[in-house]
């Protein structure tokens, strides 16, 4: 048993159990899932800081060899864990923030029903989550990824008994395979181009330069397709939103911290893949902007919380898209890492808002509540996905900025004014919550809602130290551990301390003007809640009216149509003029003698013609 | 080895004499199937991957044709031979409680026995035998126990499937007798059969004689209009033969008669089935979007993966080969265990519709997660078989040809266009006056199911250990294509 | 010689035929049935003289013999024809047939 | 025994008895039953000494000196008269019920019956063409009676009449054929007229042959292949039942006896010439057939179209004697045994279930049969299944061997025409099995079950099935391969 077999089989193990429990004993206390479920993810968290601290001081790469999954031809699949430095990174945010969510989850969900089944399905989704980073060879990984997707389909499905949550949850699992296919489609071409057989990571990368340009850039595009889905880019980003009808640890652990992390991880693994197609990464990078830019624009006209939070996270990703883009892997990823942080701590504390007032999710209805706790934790939140200095998201969203700016100045441009979208949008959302001549008062909240979310608060304040950049004396220390195949871009010193001020100078400004416009004000109640904005550019109708309606209109052509009318049609009718024809032949067979007779003497004279006309040269 | 082809037989053919309870009649049922499968298993422990054909009995029959009583087993057929033996003590088990009719049981056992004897029979009339004997006992019991017009519906089938057959028996007299003039005397045996010098329009005519026979049973594309309505109106324990089986016997043929006579002329052909292939599983898939009724939908969905399935084999390298018997295997249990769970739910609420169902997941939670495990199977999400022979079989598209690969890949998606919506509209959402107080399953029927879902697991997590036994002769096809490529 | 007994022989049977088919009485049909027979005979008595080979003649006994038990059977024929329809045209016994 | 002995034993026997049986049947003794089991007797009897003789090849003259070599005795007629022999006696024996059901089956039908057997030995022992002529006047004046044995119905005496006038009607064509050929060979034995044709050349043959097209057209005329088969219909539905069956199983086993003779001793030169006519008459046979059989209500017309049909696949394999003597002939002769068996067990249990009356048994009337009588209704599935070639029945045996023959000839389009007619008849069939089991039967009137009549029907329908799986594997029972072995003797004994 080596250290990743127990943090991968931990959490499946306590899932396992939870999920015999509830199915075998139904009126199990409560207190056995919170102790299982905490467990399997706490140990596994332990284990990730171990395992991350291994790999950062250490320089250690801890591999495990579990089976061998497939062996056909040349198809060789073994199932093997690898914690490189990438993946350890990934574990030192992916555990952790998962285990607290756990805990936050432990008081969120206190007395449902079916609090069992949730445990379950949230260990599940850990140890998917775990496979997914651990993976050293892409067809494993996909399991972890379309396992996480299951799961995140189970969960946000969880209140089943609303049939809208699971369609909800069939979109994301539907959209998502969308993009699977993709992914699936560009392993497949990978393996059949790389010339060695074995198909680890390492294999791949050492074939790459023998795949010729194309055909590398078709896998390129079909894996980013992939991470399109997971991730809710354009234009497979429609899931997202709707994915925010499962219960808020959901939306805060799945939706916002990991799963749709997974293609940023996933691109950066593929980073020699990339660096080799200049063209794909632009589009990543574009691609990343107008999701940025277009997920901030919508999320100005929301009024449900948890939405405001979705496309936010959409927009954030939209960033890590960019880096990606310009081929800043290692900034790209640092931002993810904040990003886990902060955007946990927004759902949760948004999570505990809606628990405290009693399931109110629209900010117009929950306006003016007292709740200096929450605000609290809300405003750091909301500073650091501001990215005001010092706090952790924005060394992580400067270092992206300058790597912008170095690289494509329009994208940066589109950068820039996103950001400055956020802030408007997310102060909008706190002025509009927390600054209000109304005045509402709700429970109080739980501790076990609360303990968790001080940590990540922490997190949220120093995390940036991680990757100081030198122009602050720092070393970038997480980019260091890394060492992905960034591409180095220069920013002169002056102008990047010109870029940081002018940034915060503008956010600053943009909140100030939040505040006039929404603080004790009613200006959310003028607000046109339709148009353009507000119905998110009639994407979804769009999708429904392309897709959904022809599909069903084909459906119902190829079964009526073709199948019954046209095939089985034809068959039967050719039954049916058999039967005609047996009828008039019968007709012959009249009964009267006379005619026998006559029959018989056709038949003799044809057979005599016959015989004159064969023999003739005989007479 | 024979015993797996006639204690069925026997067994049924005791139960016509004897007169009996129904209890003891299932009991007894059980016992024999189970036996036959204990066998199935004393067989697949104690094969031997590397060998090609084993087990080999061999006796005269009709000596003056050439026509002999020999079957064995190998790669090829390991997977159907084992399906046919675990499935139908399964189904006894899960509807233990139904089904009281005495000849429901009998016919099953012929049908087992035909089955099994069509899977092992190496000489060309034995096989047609056994594949016409299956028929009978379908034909009767979806008359006799059918739903709906059910008589029609029987002769249809049996009309259609018997025009197929007829074509396969010329198709075979033929070879038997071309055999006759090139060495002298007739034989049926499929080694012989394989030294056969045809020329090509000979070779094209007959084998599509075959094709037609298999393509009516499996089906693909133009021949499937007897499918919805059969699974419709037939009882369960004949639509799972059928779809777990039946169908994968005939794809199975496929791969046993045509690629080993006619190895140039499938090659060349390939293409056309391969076209037809996509486009049944397309098409398919896309048609059972929009059924109400939950048999007809499942019966489009096999219908579609079985397209998928004779892609894999008319692509014809290893992966392919491997990853198609492989997903013969994988739908065989899933479907089964589906479509046993519609029967289970029937039972229950009186209903195949839809529309009338929901809530299940609230009343019945067990059901509820076995009945989705068992969808999302065939949908073929990770850890499940199906993943596994998908992930082949697309590979295997992918190496024949960039496009095709894409075209199979769309498989991951056809079958979400109808399991996601019928699973909420099923389970989901909140109950109604029928199924409010449905009952979950009980203590027989979870013995029938969880075999069925572990395998499933098993298959998924662990498949090089399933797949050892297959691999080796699809090797011997795969090298075959190199050779025939060259030449 | 021959020729014209062969001729004459082959115009009975035409008539014969033509007359089994044309004509609706039962009895006129066995009449022309009798001239099919009769034709044969005459034709073979010609080709024994015409070979002077005697069996033939036996022939032709012999079917005349066979033309008189079939007379029998014709007669009980109409008997039984005509108590059950009191007719013997060919027309009115077509109850049977392929048609439904 | 000496096979002398049987030559003469079998007609002697039969004819003894059936004089015999008209005498007796005055006497104040005579009880139907009395008649009936005497017939039967003789029946198996005779079948016993004439079985006796098959399994080996052999070929003697019959007292040559006395018959003038008319009559000559081998392995293949002894195959033949045994065989229809043992299917006299199965319908016979099923025929019990019917018989004790029915007022007019008086001992002149036993007569009859006796007499129509003897013409059949006559007609298959037949070495000379007249002689062949009056057995099968014997024969086929005897099965007129038979037809129309039932005097009060109308039905009856209407087939009768057409029997007999297109018979008669028939019978002068072979007449004429006979003279023609008669008029070049200045013979009428078949051995005779084979050397003649052997001899001479084509232009010398010219009315040869075309008497011997005549004759074949008589002989079409009496397997009731298109357009010569007309009266089928009418007359198989006319006829009560066990006289169906009689004529469809056993008098086409005697025709073709008489047909493969003469055409393998001496038509064989002319089969390139008649093939063409051959295949066709197969075609329109088949299809006729088949259209008439999908569109009967009763099932007893559907049985007799599909006789036709039927006729059509004899005449497949017919066609392909010239290039694939010995499979074709064996396949005739196999298909034979398959087609009587099935068609006499068919109708046996039609006959059983009608209870002597003359009604038509329409699709309606068997509902529910297998719920009523489970046995009846296995043992007809069988026999149904058995016509449609269904594998694992004696039928399917059958027509592979027909088919392959046809395809060992050349034709295998014929063989294709065959399995398209297979699979039309697949519709006609299996409605019966559809009305048996599937449709709800109306009030089930329990008839008094006549035993003896019900062991012979399972008796035939376990034979049907041996005949289908049959090996001398499981046991030493005669299997295919057995009857195989006969008619390759039977084949053998024929001076090709």
């Amino acid at each position: 048993m080596s250290t990743l077999t127990i943090l991968l089989f931990a959490p499946l193990l306590s899932a396992f159990l939870i999920f015999l429990i509830t199915v075998l004993y139904s009126q199990t206390k409560q207190y056995v899932y919170t102790f299982l479920a905490l467990m399997g993810s706490g140990l596994s968290a332990l284990l990730a800081l171990y395992v991350s601290y291994y790999s950062y001081f250490e320089k250690q790469v801890l591999v495990t060899h579990l089976f061998t999954w497939l062996n056909i031809g040349d198809f060789l699949i073994e199932v093997t864990l690898k914690a490189d430095a990438l993946s350890s990174f990934m574990l030192l945010f992916v555990a952790p923030v998962s285990f607290l969510i756990h805990v936050y989850a432990t008081g969120y969900m206190n007395n449902d029903k079916s609090y069992g089944r949730f445990f379950a399905y949230f260990n599940l989704f850990v140890f998917f989550m775990l496979l997914l980073v651990l993976a050293d060879n892409p067809i494993v990984m996909f399991i972890g990824w379309e396992g996480v997707g299951l799961v995140s389909y189970a969960l946000i499905g969880f209140y089943y008994e609303d049939v809208k949550n699971t369609y909800a949850g069939n979109k994301a699992f539907i959209v998502n395979r969308v993009g699977d296919f993709g992914f699936l489609s560009a392993l497949m071409l990978l393996f059949l181009s790389i010339p060695l057989g074995g198909f680890s990571f390492d294999n791949i990368f050492l074939g790459l330069w023998l795949i010729d340009s194309h055909r590398l850039t078709l896998i390129a595009f079909l894996l980013f397709v992939g991470a399109m889905g997971k991730s809710a880019q354009i234009p497979l980003f429609v899931w997202l939103p709707d994915a925010m009808a499962g219960p808020t640890p959901v939306s805060a652990l799945i939706h916002a911290a990991t799963m749709v992390t997974a293609g940023v991880y996933m691109v950066a693994r593929f980073a020699p893949l990339y660096n080799m197609t200049p063209d794909i990464l632009l589009l990543i990078a574009y691609v990343g902007a107008f999701s940025a830019l277009f997920a901030a624009i919508i999320a100005t006209r929301q009024y449900d919380i948890k939405k405001i939070l979705a496309y936010s996270t959409m927009s954030q990703l939209g960033f890590m898209f960019m880096a990606l883009g310009v081929g800043a892997y290692s900034t790209a990823l640092f931002h993810m890492f904040t990003h886990a942080f902060f955007k946990a701590l927004l759902f949760m504390a948004a999570g505990a808002i809606i628990v405290a007032y009693h399931h109110k999710q629209d900010i117009r209805e929950l306006r003016g509540i007292r709740a200096s706790g929450l605000f609290i934790l809300m405003l750091i939140a909301t500073l650091t996905i501001t990215a005001i200095p010092p706090f952790s998201a924005f060394f992580s969203k400067d270092a992206i900025m300058s790597a912008l700016y170095a690289g494509h100045i329009e994208i940066f441009a589109i950068a820039f004014v996103t950001s400055l979208l956020t802030a408007f949008y997310m102060f909008r959302m706190l002025f509009v919550l927390f600054f209000s001549k109304s005045e509402q008062r709700g429970q109080p909240t739980r501790k076990s809602m609360l303990y968790p979310m001080t940590p990540l608060t922490v997190l949220c304040i120093f995390a940036g130290l991680l990757n100081v950049p030198e122009i602050f004396s720092g070393n970038l220390s997480v980019s260091h551990w890394l060492h992905l195949a960034d591409q180095s871009f220069f920013v002169p010193h002056t102008q990047e301390m010109l870029l940081m001020s002018l940034n915060t100078f503008f956010t600053l400004a943009v909140i100030v003007y939040t505040y006039k416009k929404y603080a004790y004000t009613d200006a959310i109640e003028f607000e046109k809640s339709d148009g353009m904005i507000a119905n998110k550019f009639y994407i979804d109708a769009l999708y429904t009216k392309t897709v959904v309606t022809v599909l069903e209109k084909l459906s119902y052509f190829f079964d009526k149509k073709i199948s019954q009318l046209l095939i089985d049609g034809t068959i039967n009718s050719m039954a049916l003029v058999y039967l005609k024809v047996g009828n008039l032949f019968a007709r012959a067979e009249n009964g009267n003698v006379r005619f026998y007779a006559l029959y018989m003497l056709i038949g003799l004279v044809s057979g005599f013609v016959y015989l004159y006309w064969s023999l003739r040269s005989f007479l | 080895m024979s015993l797996l082809i006639f204690l069925p037989f026997i067994t049924a053919i005791f139960l016509f004499i004897v007169k009996m309870p129904i209890n003891a009649v299932k009991s007894i049922y059980v016992v024999s199937t189970l036996c036959v499968a204990s066998m199935a298993i004393y067989l697949y422990v104690h094969f031997d991957p590397n060998a090609s054909m084993q087990f080999i009995e061999n006796h005269s029959w009709i000596s003056q044709y050439g026509i002999n009583y020999s079957i064995g087993v190998d790669g090829v057929s390991l997977g159907i031979v084992m399906m046919n033996a675990l499935l139908m003590p399964l189904i006894a088990i899960g509807l233990y409680k139904q089904r009281d009719k005495k000849g429901y049981w009998i016919h099953l056992l012929f049908v087992q026995g035909g089955i099994m004897g069509a899977a092992l029979s190496l000489d060309l009339m034995l096989f047609y035998l056994f594949w016409e004997v299956m028929l009978l006992p379908i034909f009767f019991m979806i008359g006799l126990y059918g739903y709906g017009k059910s008589n029609f519906v029987a002769i249809k089938f049996n009309i259609y499937t018997i025009f197929g057959s007829l074509m396969m028996l010329v198709a075979i007299l033929y070879l038997a007798v071309s055999y006759k003039e090139q060495f002298g005397f007739y034989s049926f045996a499929l080694d012989d059969l394989k030294n056969l010098k045809l020329t090509t329009i000979e070779s094209l005519l007959v084998f599509s004689g075959f094709m037609m026979a298999f393509a009516i049973k499996i089906p693909i594309f133009p021949f499937h209009t007897w499918l919805s309505d059969t699974y419709r109106s037939a009882p369960t324990g004949i639509v799972i033969v059928m779809s777990s089986l039946m169908a994968k016997l005939g794809a199975y043929a496929i791969w046993r008669f045509l690629f080993t006579l006619f190895d140039k002329t499938s090659h060349q052909l390939a293409p056309y089935f391969i076209g037809i292939g996509l486009f049944g599983l397309i098409f398919f898939g896309i048609s059972a979007m929009n059924q109400t009724h939950l048999k007809r939908m499942f019966a489009l969905s096999s219908a579609s993966h079985l397209s998928l399935i004779v892609v894999g084999f008319f692509v014809y390298d290893i992966y392919g080969l491997v990853g198609s018997s492989y997903l013969i295997i994988s739908h065989a249990l899933s479907s089964a265990a589906l479509f046993l769970m519609l029967a289970m739910m029937y039972e229950r609420v009186q209903t195949y519709t839809i529309d009338t169902l929901g809530g299940i997941a609230k009343v019945a939670p067990v059901f509820a997660l076995f009945f989705a495990f068992f969808a999302l199977s065939i949908v073929g999400v990770p850890l499940t078989s199906g993943f596994v022979a998908e992930v082949l079989i697309i590979l295997g598209a992918f190496e024949y040809n960039i496009y095709i690969g894409f075209l199979a890949a769309t498989t991951v998606l056809i079958a979400m266009l109808f399991m996601f919506k019928m699973i909420s509209a099923v389970l989901y959402g909140d109950t109604n006056e029928r199924t409010k107080n449905f009952q979950d399953l009980r203590a027989h029927e979870l013995m029938a199911l969880i075999p069925l879902a572990l395998l499933i697991l098993a298959m998924g997590i662990f498949p090089n250990y399933f797949i050892k036994n297959i691999e080796p002769t699809a090797k011997t096809f795969a090298s075959n294509k190199e050779v025939s490529h060259h030449e | 010689m021959l020729k014209g007994y062969m001729i004459l022989s082959i115009i009975l049977f035409s008539i014969g035929i033509v007359g089994l088919i044309s004509r609706r009485n039962i009895i006129v049909m066995y009449m022309s049935i009798e001239l099919l027979l009769n034709a044969v005979n005459l034709s073979l008595i010609a080709i024994s003289a015409d070979l002077a080979d005697s069996s033939a003649q036996v022939m032709s006994l012999i079917i005349i013999a066979i033309a008189a038990s079939e007379a029998a059977l014709f007669m009980s024929l109409f008997v039984v024809l005509f108590r059950n329809r009191a007719s013997l045209d060919v027309n009115l016994f077509t109850i049977l047939g392929g048609k439904e | 025994m000496s096979n002398e002995f049987i030559a003469l034993a079998v007609p002697a026997i039969l004819l003894f008895s059936a004089i015999f049986t008209l005498l007796f049947g005055f006497s104040v003794h005579y009880t139907k039953s009395r008649g009936y089991f005497i017939t039967l007797g003789t029946l198996f009897i005779t079948f016993l000494i004439s079985a006796n003789g098959i399994g080996e090849t052999f070929t003697l003259p019959v007292l040559p000196h006395i018959f003038n070599s008319m009559v000559v005795y081998d392995a293949f007629s002894a195959t033949f008269i045994s065989l229809f022999l043992l299917g006299g006696f199965l319908t016979l024996a099923i025929a019990k019920s019917f018989v004790d059901n029915t007022c007019f089956f008086t001992h002149e039908s036993f007569v009859l019956l006796l007499f129509s057997l003897f013409g059949m030995v006559i007609l298959t022992m037949a070495n000379e063409l007249l002689t062949a002529f009056i057995a099968l006047e014997i024969a086929s004046m005897s099965v007129y009676i038979l037809v129309g044995l039932n005097r009060n119905s109308l039905r009856a005496s209407e087939a009768f009449f057409k029997y007999l006038l297109l018979g008669s009607f028939a019978a002068s064509f072979y007449l004429l054929g006979m003279v023609l050929i008669y008029a070049s060979v200045k013979s009428t034995n078949l051995a005779v007229i084979a050397h003649y044709i052997l001899s001479t050349n084509l232009k010398a043959q010219l009315l040869v042959i075309a008497g011997s097209m005549l004759i074949m057209i008589t002989i079409m005329f009496k397997i009731a292949a298109v357009p010569f088969g007309a009266w089928v219909l009418d007359v198989y539905e006319g006829a009560s039942f066990p006289i169906t069956a009689y004529m469809a199983g056993v008098f086409k086993i005697a025709i073709f006896a008489f047909i493969l003779r003469i055409f393998l001793q001496n038509f064989i030169a002319y089969e390139s010439l008649y093939d063409p006519l051959i295949i066709g008459g197969a075609m329109v046979t088949l299809i006729a057939g088949s259209l008439l059989a999908v569109t009967q209500n009763s099932v007893k017309k559907m049985l007799a179209a599909s006789s036709v049909v039927h006729s059509g696949y004899l005449l497949i394999a017919f066609a392909s004697i010239g290039e694939a003597t010995y499979s074709a002939t064996s396949a005739i002769i196999f298909y034979l045994f398959a087609y009587f068996l099935s068609a006499i067990g068919a109708f046996g249990v039609l006959s059983y279930i009608s209870k002597g009356s003359d009604k038509q048994i329409n699709y309606d009337d068997l509902n529910g049969l297998a719920k009523s009588r489970p046995i009846i209704a296995a043992s007809f599935t069988i026999f149904i299944l058995s016509l449609a070639g269904f594998p694992s029945t004696i039928g399917f045996i059958a027509k592979f061997y027909i088919f392959t023959s046809a395809i060992e000839a050349g034709y295998a389009i014929l063989a294709f025409f065959g399995a398209l007619a297979a699979c039309v008849s697949i519709y006609y069939y299996f409605k019966v099995i559809g009305h048996l089991y599937f449709k709800e039967s109306g009030p089930v009137e329990s008839l008094s079950g006549e035993k003896f009549s019900l062991i012979f029907i399972v008796i035939t329908a376990i034979v049907v099935l041996w005949g289908g799986v049959g090996t001398s594997l499981l046991y030493d029972l005669p299997g295919i391969n057995a009857l195989n072995d006969l008619s390759r003797y039977a084949i053998g004994s024929l001076s090709l």
